[in-house]
C-alpha cells in the first residue's frame, strides 16, 4: 500500500451544461457504464492508494449511493476507505464555493490521516495515471510539489476553466487561467503530489490570503518559494468542462485505439454494477459503430452512438451521434441526431430531434418530448 | 419475523457428463449461462430475492472454480451479518474418515453440523443446474399453511415427457398420495422439480436412521420422499408455473440460450423485482463496429461485434472479427470468432479461438456442435 | 420480506443541546457502542423491510459512514437498500425544515418504491417494536393509517417536543403537540403505518396548506376523515427531546430489568464494529455498576457510568454519574461526576468537573479541560 | 502495481490434539484467543494489513466451524471485486479421487489449479495457528531486493529453545546455507516461524516433481526447502522481532492469553494503525455490577462481571455471577462461572458452566487446568 492518501476534490468552475443541473460532474454517465468519479477512484486504487476522501460540494445523493464502501473499486473496507465529505455550510455566494474552502472546511479529517504524503486528483477530468509511481518519483526528487500537466495542440477548445502552467525545463513558473493565445499549451491536471503538512499549511495560507483563492491559485503564489515540479502525462486526456467537451471525449472512444488506451487490461476501469440482463437485438434493429451497454432493447437503427443501460430504442426509430443515457426510451419512428440524452427521458414515437451540424443538443432528465 | 427460519442447501456436487467437455475443468453449476451468467446464479439468485439468507452449497467434484465463485457471497448481496454463502465439501471428522458425498440426501447428512449451527426450522434443498426463477418464500408459506413435513416442487409435464421424471399423484388438496420414478405409464403429470421444503427435525431424525443403512441409496427421491410416505407424513406438492428448464445435455444448454431470443421469453431476465446477479466483468459496453450485422441477437457487455451475428447468444468478451458469421449459435465467455469463419447451429466453448476462415457447425445438423477446442 | 418500505425521518424539533451541535440526533452514542439510528434501522431490519431510506437534515457525513451499505443491520445489498437522502435546498429559515419538506423535496424517490405499504419510524426515539406485526395488524383492521403510541404516567417531563393522541377507544381524535396538563398521556411515537398512495397525497395536501406542517400537523387534521387508528407499545420507550432526556435513558440502562427489555436475544440491535480490543483494567482499578465499552484502558475509579470505546481513565481519577464517549481521556486524579462527556475531550489531571445534585453538564467534543 | 502479485496459503489442516478438548468439535485455526479473537485472525488480518487481497485457507478436519468463519472475508475487509477468502477442502479430480492433504506441501499441490487462475508472482505460506503481527509486504520487499527464491521468516531464540525448532544457518547477508530440524547442537539460534514466501514458478516447478515421489514427506522443512537448498537456490532469512506464540498446548495458549495483561504488552492489539480483525458479536459493552471487584483483567465486550475477577482474561459473553471468583484463568465464549464457585489457574472452554459453590483448578497446580465439560 502506497505512503499517500488520496484526495479528490469537487468541481466548481467547470460546468457540463444541462447534465451537471442533476448532479457533480463526478457523477455523470460516461461511456453508458461509469461514472466519471470511476477514473479517480480506479487511479487510485490501481495504484495502492486506499485511503481516499471525495470532496462533494452539492447533490451528494447519487454520488454517494455509486461510490459505496468501495469494495467494487477494490478498496479493503477495513484497511482502506472512502470517506465523504460534504460540505458544512451552505455557501451564500458561489465565490467562496472553491476547492480550497472544502478542504478547510474538513481540515480536521485530513490532519487525521496516517499516511505522509496526499495525492489530489480531480473528480471532473478523465484519464490513467501510475498515482504510485508519480509519488515514488516525487519522493525520489526532493521537489516540495509535483503536478501532472498534459500538452495539448489544439488549445483553441475545450480548456476554457482550466489552468496553464508555464515550465523552465521541469520547474513550474507559474500555474495560471488558461488563455487562448497560442494553440500548445501544458494544461495543468489539477493533480498534485505533495506532504500532508505542506497542504495544511497551503490550506491556511490561502485561506489567509483571499477566501475566493483555489488550489491552484495558492500553489502559484508559492512558485518562488517552493520547488514546483511538473510531470507530463501521455495518453487520453479529457477535461470535463462544457457539454460540448463531455461529448467529444465520449465520441473519440469510437475510435478502438483512443478506447484501448483508457481502458486498459492492466489498468482495470471499476464501476458499480446494475445487475441489468444482456441486451436484446431484435429482428429488423441495424446497429452500427456504437457502444451498447446491457439492459437494453433495440429494435431500431444505431449509429455512432453510445447507448446506455435500460434504453428502449422502437422500431424504425433512427439514433445517430448521440449519447443515450439509462431508461431513455426513443419511441417508434423517433429520430435523435447529435443529442446528448439524460436519463429517463422519452422520445415520442415519430419525434425528431436534430441538432445543427458541428452542434450537440441536450435533452432534459425525464423529460418527454 | 425470525432470520434463518428457513436454510437453502443447493447439491452441486454433479459432474454433469452428459455437457462433454464443459465440465472437464467446471463444476456444472459453475457452466455459464445467458450471456452473463452461470447456472448457479439461478438458485442462489432466487435465495436472495426470496429472503433465504443462508445458503449451503454442496460440492465435491472440479469445485475450486465453483467454490471460489459461489464463496463470493456479495455479488448476490448475501454477505451481511447473518447471512452467507457457504461451500460444504466433503470433511474428515473425529469419527469419520474423508469420505465423497454418497448421493444427495448424505450429502446433507454429511453436514447436518452445519446446519445445526443454525438450527432452522425448514430446510429448502434445491438443485445447482436448474435455470429457472422461484419465490421460495412463497413455496414457504404454502408448507406452513398446510402443515406439511415436506413440500415438492412440480411441474405439469405432457404425459410422454411425464416418463423421464419423478412423478407425484396428489389428491384435490394437493397431498401427495403417492410417487413413481419414471413411470412407464404416468399416473400423473406432475413431474418433481427436485425442490424441497423439509421440516428440518423430521427430515433430520429421518437422515440420522438412514446414514448407517448399507442398502440405501441416501438419495431424496429413491430414498427420503418414500420413507416420508410410507411413515404417514403430510407430504404436499406446489405446483411452479413459468420457464424451467434443466440444462444437462449441450442441446438443452444451447435451446436454454436460444430461448432468449424470443420476444418476451418467459425467464424475463430484465424483470427489476427479480433480478439474476452474477459476477461483473471489468469490460465496456458492447461495441457493434461500423460494418457489423446484428440480427436477433442476446449480446452482453465486453462483447465486440465486427462481423454478422443472426439469432445468436453472445457471452462477455467474445469477440467476432470482421467478416466473420455466427448463426444459430452460442458463444462462451471469450471465445474470439477471426475474419472469414463461420459458426452455425454450434456451442463454441470457454475461450476458444475459431481460427481464420474455419467452419463449425453446419445448418443441417440435427444435434449441436460442441467446439470446445481451438480450430 | 415485508410489504412495506421504511421511512426513517430526520429530527427537527428535539435538542440534545451540546451533542447535537457535531451531529444529528440519529448520529448520537448510546451505550457507549450504538448509535440512535441502530434503533430505528434494527427494527425495520428484524421486522423483514430491508428498502430504507434515511432522511438527513443536516451534518450527514458521520451518519452517511455509520450506515454504509448496511450489511451490518442484516440487509441485503442486491435486494434490499438504505438509501440516504439529502436536503436538496438550505433553509434560509428554520421553519421550513420540516419533515413534510424533506419528504416532499424527494417525492420521486418514494414513488419509485415497489412495495405498497410505508412505514414511518423517527430516528430520535428509542424503544423496540416488531414493525410487520404492526402492518400486518394494519393491513387486516382496514384503517388508513396506524399510529404507534405509548402511554407514559410521569408525563410532567422530557416530552416537551413530542405530540399526544387523544383517543377515543382504539380511534385518534387528535395529535396534538405535549402539553404538560396531565400526568398521563398517550404520547405519539411518530410511528406511522399506512400505503405509500395515502402518504404521498398527504405530503401534497400538507405543502398545499402550509410550509411549515410536519407529518403530525396534517395527520391531525385529517382525523375527522380518515379512520386512524393507535396501537399501544410496552416496554422501553425514550424519546431524546433534550440533554436531560437522553442522559436520563442512557443511566436507566443500568437496570438490568431494563436493558433486558430494550436488548432483548430475540431482537438483535445492530450497530458497526470498531474493532476494538477489549478493554484492558489494571491494577489498582475499581469499577462497579457501569458499562464498559472495548478498547478502553482503566486505572482509575468507575461508578454508575457507561464508557464508550477507546477511553482512558487515569490512576486515581474518578468517573461517577457519568456518560464517557469514545477516546475521551480522564487525566490522574481527575474528577467527574454528572457529566456527558462529548467525543476526544480531554479531562487534564486532577480537574474536578461536578454538576449540581440533579442536574446534568456536557463537555465539548475536543475540549481540554 | 499489481493487484494479487502475492497470494497468501494459510495451512489449516491440523488435528491440534494437544489442545485436547477444544478442538473435539472446532479445527485449531478456530479456537478462541484473547477476549473476542479466533487465532486464525491473526494470519488474515495480518494479510489484510499487508495488502495481501486473495486468502485461501487449506482445512480438512472438522473445519465446518472454521470454514463458515473464514468465508466472512468482510470481517477482515477481504470482499472487495478482486480479493476474497477461500476455503480450500480436498477435492474430487477428473484425473484422481478424493484424498486427505498428505502434508504441508501437498495441501499446496492439491491447490495448484486454485493458485494458477490468480497467476501471481509470489505465494506465502502462513500458518493458521500462531498468535503474531507481522507485515508480510516488508518480507516481500526484502524478497524481492535480494532476488531469492525462498525467504523464510525466522526469529532469534535461545540455544536451549533452538533444540525444538527447525533452525536457520545463514552467511553475513542472511542467505541461507544450511538447515537442521531440531537439532542437539544447534549452529545458529534463528528458529523458523514457518511463514514462507515463495518464487511461484520455481516453487510450482518442485510441487509438481514432488507430488509423485512414494518416498516424499510432502513437506515444506522436511522436503521443499532440502530441495530447494540442494538446487542452489538462494534462500534467505528475514529476521522477525516482536511477539509470536505457536499456541499449540492448554500451557501456552493460557499463557498467551495471560501475556495481555502485562501493561503494554508487546501484541498490542489496541494499535490502531494494525487493528485484528474479527467477527463483531452483537452484545451490549461489558456490564461489571455494583458490588463485582475487578483488578488486572481482560475483559470484553458482552462479558457480565457481577463477582470477582483477578488476573483473567474473560471472553464474550462470559457471565460471572454475584459472589464467583475467577483467578488467574482464561474463560471461553459464553462461560458461567454460578455464585460461590472459584477458578483458579484454569482455562474454561467455550459455553461450560461452572455450577454454584464449584472448585475448578488450583494455586498449586504446576499445569493449567481444562475445563471442558459443566461442572
Amino acid at each position: 500500500m502506497a505512503k499517500a492518501f488520496g484526495i479528490i476534490t469537487s468541481s466548481v468552475d467547470q460546468k457540463v451544461e444541462g447534465l451537471q443541473e442533476y448532479r457533480p460532474i463526478g457523477a455523470i454517465s460516461f461511456m453508458g457504464r461509469y461514472r466519471v468519479i470511476d477514473f479517480p477512484i480506479s487511479n487510485l486504487s490501481n495504484s495502492g492508494i486506499i485511503n481516499i476522501q471525495v470532496y462533494i460540494s452539492s447533490k451528494p445523493r447519487s454520488l454517494a449511493a455509486h461510490i459505496g464502501t468501495g469494495r467494487h473499486y477494490n478498496i479493503n473496507s477495513k484497511r482502506g476507505r472512502i470517506q465523504l465529505l460534504f460540505p458544512t455550510e451552505q455557501k451564500l455566494n458561489a465565490v467562496y464555493n472553491t476547492n480550497i474552502n472544502a478542504l478547510y472546511e474538513n481540515m480536521d479529517y485530513i490532519k487525521m490521516q496516517h499516511q505522509e504524503y496526499v495525492v489530489i486528483v480531480p473528480s471532473c477530468m478523465i484519464f490513467t495515471q501510475d498515482l504510485n509511481e508519480l509519488l515514488q518519483d516525487h519522493a525520489a526528487s526532493g521537489a516540495d510539489i509535483t503536478v501532472l500537466y498534459h500538452k495539448v495542440t489544439d488549445a483553441k477548445e475545450g480548456y476554457s476553466t482550466c489552468n496553464e502552467i508555464a515550465l523552465d525545463g521541469n520547474r513550474v513558473k507559474s500555474i495560471t487561467p488558461f488563455l487562448e493565445d497560442t494553440e500548445t499549451e501544458n494544461i495543468s491536471m489539477e493533480t498534485y503530489v505533495m506532504k500532508k503538512d505542506l497542504l495544511l499549511k497551503l490550506i491556511a495560507d490561502a485561506k489567509a490570503t483571499s477566501s475566493m483563492y483555489t488550489l491552484a491559485n495558492i500553489i502559484n503564489a508559492e512558485t518562488d518559494k517552493l520547488d514546483i515540479r511538473a510531470v507530463e502525462h501521455k495518453g487520453v486526456f479529457a477535461p470535463l468542462t462544457s457539454l460540448d467537451s463531455y461529448y467529444k471525449a465520449s465520441m473519440a472512444m469510437l475510435d478502438k485505439a483512443c478506447a484501448a488506451d483508457l481502458f486498459s487490461p492492466d489498468w482495470p476501469i471499476y464501476t458499480r454494477t446494475s445487475d441489468s440482463a444482456p441486451t436484446r437485438y431484435l429482428a429488423g434493429s441495424c446497429v452500427k459503430n456504437s457502444y451498447i451497454s446491457n439492459g437494453a432493447v433495440i429494435e431500431g437503427t444505431v449509429e455512432n452512438s453510445i447507448i446506455a443501460r435500460g434504453v428502449k430504442i422502437g422500431k424504425g426509430a433512427v439514433v445517430k451521434n448521440s449519447i443515450v443515457m439509462a431508461y431513455d426510451t426513443v419511441g417508434e419512428g423517433a429520430v435523435l441526431d447529435g443529442q446528448v440524452v439524460d436519463k429517463y427521458a422519452t422520445i415520442r414515437p415519430g419525434t425528431k430531434v436534430v441538432a445543427p451540424a458541428g452542434q450537440v443538443g441536450y435533452v432534459r432528465h425525464s423529460d418527454v418530448l | 419475523m425470525k432470520q434463518n427460519e428457513m436454510l437453502a442447501m443447493i447439491l452441486a456436487g454433479g459432474r454433469g457428463s452428459r455437457l462433454l467437455a464443459l465440465t472437464d475443468k467446471v463444476a456444472k453449476p459453475a457452466v455459464s449461462y445467458g450471456g452473463k451468467y452461470r447456472i448457479v446464479d439461478f438458485p442462489l439468485s432466487n435465495c436472495a430475492n426470496s429472503g433465504v439468507d443462508v445458503v449451503g452449497v454442496l460440492t465435491q467434484y472440479e469445485s475450486v472454480l465453483l467454490n471460489s465463485y459461489v464463496a463470493k457471497g456479495g455479488l448476490w448481496g448475501l454477505d451481511t451479518k447473518d447471512s452467507g454463502v457457504f461451500v460444504l465439501t466433503p470433511r474428515e471428522k473425529a469419527d469419520a474418515g474423508l469420505d465423497v458425498y454418497r448421493g444427495t440426501a448424505d450429502a446433507i447428512t454429511q453436514n447436518i453440523d452445519f446446519i445445526d449451527t443454525y438450527d432452522p426450522k425448514y430446510l429448502l434443498v434445491l438443485s445447482g443446474d436448474h435455470i429457472y426463477k422461484m419465490n421460495y418464500d412463497k413455496m414457504l408459506q404454502v408448507h406452513k399453511a398446510q402443515g406439511a413435513a415436506a413440500t415438492i416442487a412440480v411441474m405439469p409435464v405432457s404425459l410422454e415427457e411425464a416418463t423421464r421424471f419423478g412423478i407425484m399423484i396428489t389428491d384435490e388438496n394437493d397431498r401427495i398420495i403417492d410417487f413413481e420414478e419414471k413411470p412407464a405409464h404416468p399416473r400423473s403429470t406432475l413431474a418433481s422439480m427436485g425442490i424441497y421444503i423439509f421440516d428440518w427435525k423430521k427430515l433430520r431424525k429421518i437422515l440420522v436412521e438412514d446414514k448407517d443403512d448399507p442398502n440405501s441409496a441416501h438419495d431424496f427421491g429413491k430414498t427420503i420422499i418414500p420413507t416420508l410416505l410410507n411413515g404417514g407424513e403430510k407430504l404436499v406438492a406446489w405446483r411452479f408455473e413459468g420457464y424451467w428448464k434443466d440444462v444437462g445435455t449441450i442441446d438443452s444448454l444451447w435451446e436454454a440460450n436460444m430461448d432468449l431470443l424470443t420476444d418476451n421469453n418467459d425467464l424475463q431476465l430484465d424483470d427489476p423485482t427479480w433480478k439474476i446477479y452474477t459476477e461483473d466483468a471489468t469490460v465496456l459496453p458492447a461495441f457493434i463496429g461500423p460494418n457489423a450485422e446484428v440480427d436477433t441477437a442476446y449480446i452482453t457487455q465486453g462483447a465486440s461485434v465486427e462481423g454478422t451475428v443472426k439469432h445468436s447468444v453472445i457471452f462477455t468478451g467474445a469477440v467476432i472479427e470482421e467478416g466473420a458469421k455466427v448463426i444459430d449459435s452460442v458463444l462462451m465467455p471469450g471465445v474470439t470468432v477471426k475474419a472469414g469463419a463461420v459458426v452455425t447451429r454450434a456451442l463454441v466453448a470457454d475461450g476458444v479461438t475459431i481460427g481464420e476462415g474455419a467452419v463449425v457447425g453446419s445448418a443441417d445438423s440435427k444435434a449441436i456442435t460442441l467446439q470446445a477446442q481451438d480450430v
